[in-house]
């Protein structure tokens, strides 16, 4: 129903280095709309600096990427409207309230939502009962729920999600799931690493591996092999 | 490695957007008009570095008591060197005559002589004297070679104590 | 494979060939000063501090001129090799900005009395120097070479607007200064040291920019961390400034002698010149050495 | 413009949040001026005639403190980056920082004044003037450093770096600021006041128009 736009992502060569280090080398890649990706690999395989560089939170050093057809070095601000990125770093003021924080992305989104409709949003991802209380004093997973609310206020047709999963709850996982699946029904891109394979072998329909900011297995979620097959296969080729 | 991958260039801007263009040109005529008004307008002449007897006169009590720097140029025949002391006691004048006398207790420079412009620092004490402790020699900007022209032209002097020329000031 | 394709520094003695020829220069000229032009009126031999001095002003501010335009360069256009030479002439437009200091100091001690004078265009000169060398602190403190390259653009940029302050100062602060000197003021006696001078220090300037850029690019080509590397020696100098606090002679309306002055301002700007270019070719030395050095490494 | 007063709200938002360390700072700034007067001895002639230039260096030393901390909140989270993802316009997120920051300096400066009388026994009936003084060189402190704190929040050492870089640049407004305060203080016999006032306005508009400029390449990867 999408094919006549742009892939959601395309990317040639991508490379980005911290210092001396490539953290990602190399990476082509080519990413249909309506798609949910799974990127998996190990830690500090890359797959943070990956979305981060999708996301133009990061630049590359090599290589080009689009992102649902505008260039992340030149056409940042397009890319900037199209997707969202759940990031590592929460992303929020510790100082402010929840509400104030989605007040905060609210005004620069230019949306008219009041703060009836953000507590209620706030309701819907189990954060109903500290609306006013400053980040400050929010656990870990209770922050991530504030991150992934603010973020799904983005009207992006890309969503980057760097390990939805990290730090929440049963309850929180159950709540991932049914963004997960709200997301693909509205047609929207999900690229989200995980280390939760069995949970992306059946949320997702594509995956891909990192291994050492490199490329090393791509194909349908299902398939995806264990972590030690991919390995293997990384060292034969080095 | 793939032969059509490039390195991505080095800093070079994103593209700006029309408005973003528009600011970028707004801002930068803001820069260099201030930057003008700064460097070729008004405002600099009347921040003085130093004072000439006639604007000493005329401020008065207001010149009494605080640190202040004068500046003219040495009368000739007013230079005096009491016994007492290392003291200096002189006469500062600037071109429409008013005159000031100094005491000054700063070492002179070897420069130092009648004619010279100088600049003196220190304050104005209710008798009209000023008391100085530290006293400076304004080179002119001209340099001669012996045979250009031996004399002293005292109106070139008074060039380089130009703070205190009037024309500066006024029209 | 990195960033070596769009880094290419030049090779070549040019560089060298530049600043012997500036080198040439300043000893003719600096020798047509010290022994062979006339002595000056009131000033007396003090007055050969200028044909150092007023050169090196001169160029200082066309170093940090050129610093400034490879920032707008680098900032809008691109370009590593813009990057290299914002760093090869910041440098040395320090290095040229400290040195007009010090022959400043020295000049004024006979002339005004006092070593330091909180004069206008002294000052913003000082002011200037710390302004730059706080870039090149920047410079050393940022590993990301596109961060540091954006960041120490848009600082010089805003820096160098202190740089016409410095210029129009003593028309704004009527000051004790003179004024500036141009060979309208000059008698035409001073002019042909002067300018020989001016050259040379030019060349010399010129020759220092491209050798160090050139080391700057062949980092930038191993994009390796900045490592700390040792800025110029300090020099035995304030030893020697101590000792030169002139007695107060009797006023004759002219400086006698003042020979020592005079050598002082011309040691100090030597002892700099000649640390400073050696400085920049050991660190190009050592920047060549260890691109051979992982040249090799990488092509095994 | 509407991205222009959404970062302003944020940054003042903020500001009273982490007001606690305003405060501090202007504790800070208060013991610096107690410090100063030990510094010139207590000959009272010589502490008021040197007011203005103290106010000025109080107000100085804890710009480097205020403005570091405005950026403090931004970077622990990566919150700025995550406002330039939405996206939000990195130079109407530079304005509202500067004027939040601008806003706070000047309280921070009118804060100290009183300090300044009661220590140094300098005051003035001219309060508009001095309060304008203080407006315009705040201003000044405000804008670069803004720019410079938004560099240096990202950077190793940048508890040095940043007063390293910003004290020079901001030497013509300490200048022009201590010059124009002092003569409101002790009298203006040469009606000059007005002078490093309108000096002082052409720097803040050189700097808030330059480094507006210069921003969105600072924080832009």
């Amino acid at each position: 129903m999408v094919d006549s736009l742009p892939p959601a992502v395309e990317t040639l060569g991508l490379g980005r280095r911290f210092g001396r280090r490539w953290a990602l080398a190399d990476v082509t890649l080519r990413v249909p709309r309506g798609v949910r990706v799974m990127v998996t690999g190990r830690n500090g395989s890359g797959k943070s600096t990956l979305l981060r560089v999708l996301a133009t939170a990061l630049r590359p050093d090599r290589g080009s990427a689009r992102v649902a057809g505008h260039d992340v070095l030149t056409q940042r601000e397009s890319v900037r409207r199209e997707s969202a990125l759940l990031g590592h770093s929460s992303g929020l003021y510790e100082a402010l309230s929840a509400l104030e924080n989605l007040q905060v992305a609210a005004r620069f989104l230019g949306t008219d939502e009041g703060p009836a409709a953000l507590r209620e949003r706030l309701g819907e991802y189990g954060l109903g009962a500290r609306t006013e209380d400053p980040v400050s004093t929010f656990s870990a997973g209770m922050r991530k729920r504030l991150s992934l609310a603010r973020t799904m206020m983005q009207p992006a047709s890309v969503v980057f999600l760097d390990e939805p999963y990290g730090e929440l709850d049963v309850e929180g996982f159950a709540l991932v799931d049914g963004l997960l699946q709200r997301l693909r029904a509205e047609g929207r891109t999900v690229l989200m690493s995980t280390h939760l394979l069995e949970r992306g072998r059946e949320l997702c329909d594509d995956a891909l591996a990192l291994e050492q900011g490199r490329l090393v297995w791509t194909g349908k979620a299902a398939d995806l092999p264990m972590p030690g097959a991919w390995s293997e296969r990384q060292r034969g080729v080095a | 490695m793939s032969d059509t991958v490039q390195d991505v260039s080095p800093p070079a801007g994103t593209r700006a957007n029309r408005r973003g263009r528009w600011f970028a040109i707004g801002a930068v005529a803001v820069a260099a008009v201030s930057l003008g008004v700064i460097t070729a307008g008004g405002i600099g002449k009347n921040l003085v570095y130093y004072w000439g007897p006639t604007e000493l006169h005329a401020a008065g009590d207001k010149a009494v008591g605080a640190t202040i720097r004068l500046g003219g140029l040495v009368a000739p025949g007013s230079l005096k060197r009491p016994a007492a002391g290392s003291g200096l006691e002189f006469d500062v004048i600037d071109r429409p005559g008013a005159r000031v006398h100094v005491r000054s207790t700063g070492v002179p420079p070897q420069m130092f002589r009648e004619n010279i412009g100088v600049v003196v620092e220190g304050t104005m004490n209710r008798a009209g004297h000023f008391d100085s402790n530290r006293l400076m020699v304004s080179h002119s900007n001209e340099y001669r070679a012996p045979g250009d022209d031996p004399r002293v032209d005292v109106k070139a002097l008074m060039k380089t104590t130009s703070g205190l020329e009037p024309e500066t000031k006024k029209p | 494979m990195s960033l070596d394709d769009r880094v290419r520094p030049s090779s070549g003695p040019l560089p060298y060939a530049l600043g012997a020829f500036g080198v040439a220069l300043l000893l003719a000229g600096s020798y047509w000063g010290l022994f062979r032009a006339p002595r000056e009126t009131f000033m007396g031999d003090v007055q050969r501090i200028m044909y150092i001095h007023v050169p090196t002003a001169w160029n200082a501010m066309l170093a940090l001129t050129f610093a400034f335009g490879c920032a707008l360069l680098s900032l809008w256009r691109g370009g590593w090799k813009w990057d290299a030479r914002l760093e090869g002439a910041l440098e040395v437009g320090v290095v040229l900005s400290a040195l007009l200091c010090m022959q400043g100091s020295i000049w004024a001690k006979p002339t005004w009395g006092v070593w330091w004078d909180w004069d206008p265009r002294l000052t913003t000169t000082a002011v200037l120097v710390f302004a730059f060398a706080g870039i090149l602190a920047l410079r050393r403190l940022v590993d990301d070479p596109v961060r540091r390259a954006t960041w120490s653009a848009v600082a010089t940029i805003i820096a160098f607007v202190d740089v016409p302050i410095v210029y129009f100062s003593v028309k704004w602060w009527n000051s004790l200064h003179q004024l500036q000197s141009s060979p309208a003021t000059v008698s035409s006696a001073f002019h042909l040291p002067l300018r020989v001078n001016a050259f040379g220090i030019l060349f010399l300037m010129c020759g220092l920019i491209a050798l160090r850029s050139r080391g700057a690019a062949l980092r930038l080509r191993g994009e390796l961390a900045p490592p700390p590397v040792s800025v110029v020696s300090p020099l035995g100098t304030a030893a020697a400034l101590m000792a030169l606090q002139a007695p107060a002679a009797e006023m004759t309306g002219q400086i006698r002698g003042g020979w020592e002055f005079v050598w002082a301002a011309y040691a100090v700007s030597a002892a700099i010149l000649i640390g400073y270019s050696v400085s920049v070719h050991l660190r190009y030395r050592q920047e060549r050495a260890r691109q051979v050095r992982e040249g090799t490494e990488a092509g095994a | 413009m509407s991205e222009l007063m959404a970062a302003v709200r944020k940054d003042l938002l903020l500001q009273w949040r982490t007001r606690a360390q305003a405060v501090a700072v202007f504790v800070f700034g208060a013991s610096a001026l107690l410090l100063f007067s030990f510094a010139s001895g207590p000959a009272a002639e010589l502490l008021r005639s040197q007011a203005g230039g103290f106010l000025w260096l109080g107000l100085m030393l804890c710009s480097t403190l205020a403005l570091a901390d405005s950026f403090q909140s931004e970077t622990e989270q990566h919150a700025l980056e995550a406002l330039l993802l939405l996206p939000a316009s990195a130079r109407a997120l530079y304005y509202g920082k500067a004027l939040a920051n601008w806003l706070q300096l000047a309280l921070l400066g009118v804060a100290l004044v009183p300090m300044m009388v009661v220590l140094y026994d300098a005051g003035t009936t001219n309060v508009v003037a001095l309060v304008g003084v203080i407006l315009l060189g705040s201003a000044g402190l405000s804008a670069p450093g803004t720019l410079y704190a938004g560099m240096t929040a990202q950077t190793r050492a940048r508890q040095t770096l940043l007063p390293l870089l910003l004290f020079p640049l901001v030497v013509p407004v300490l200048v022009s600021a201590v010059k124009a305060t002092s003569l409101v203080l002790s009298g203006d016999p040469m009606g000059q006041a007005g002078g490093w006032a309108s000096l002082l306005l052409a720097f803040d508009a050189i700097y808030w128009s330059l480094c507006g400029l210069l921003f969105p390449k600072v924080v832009e990867e």
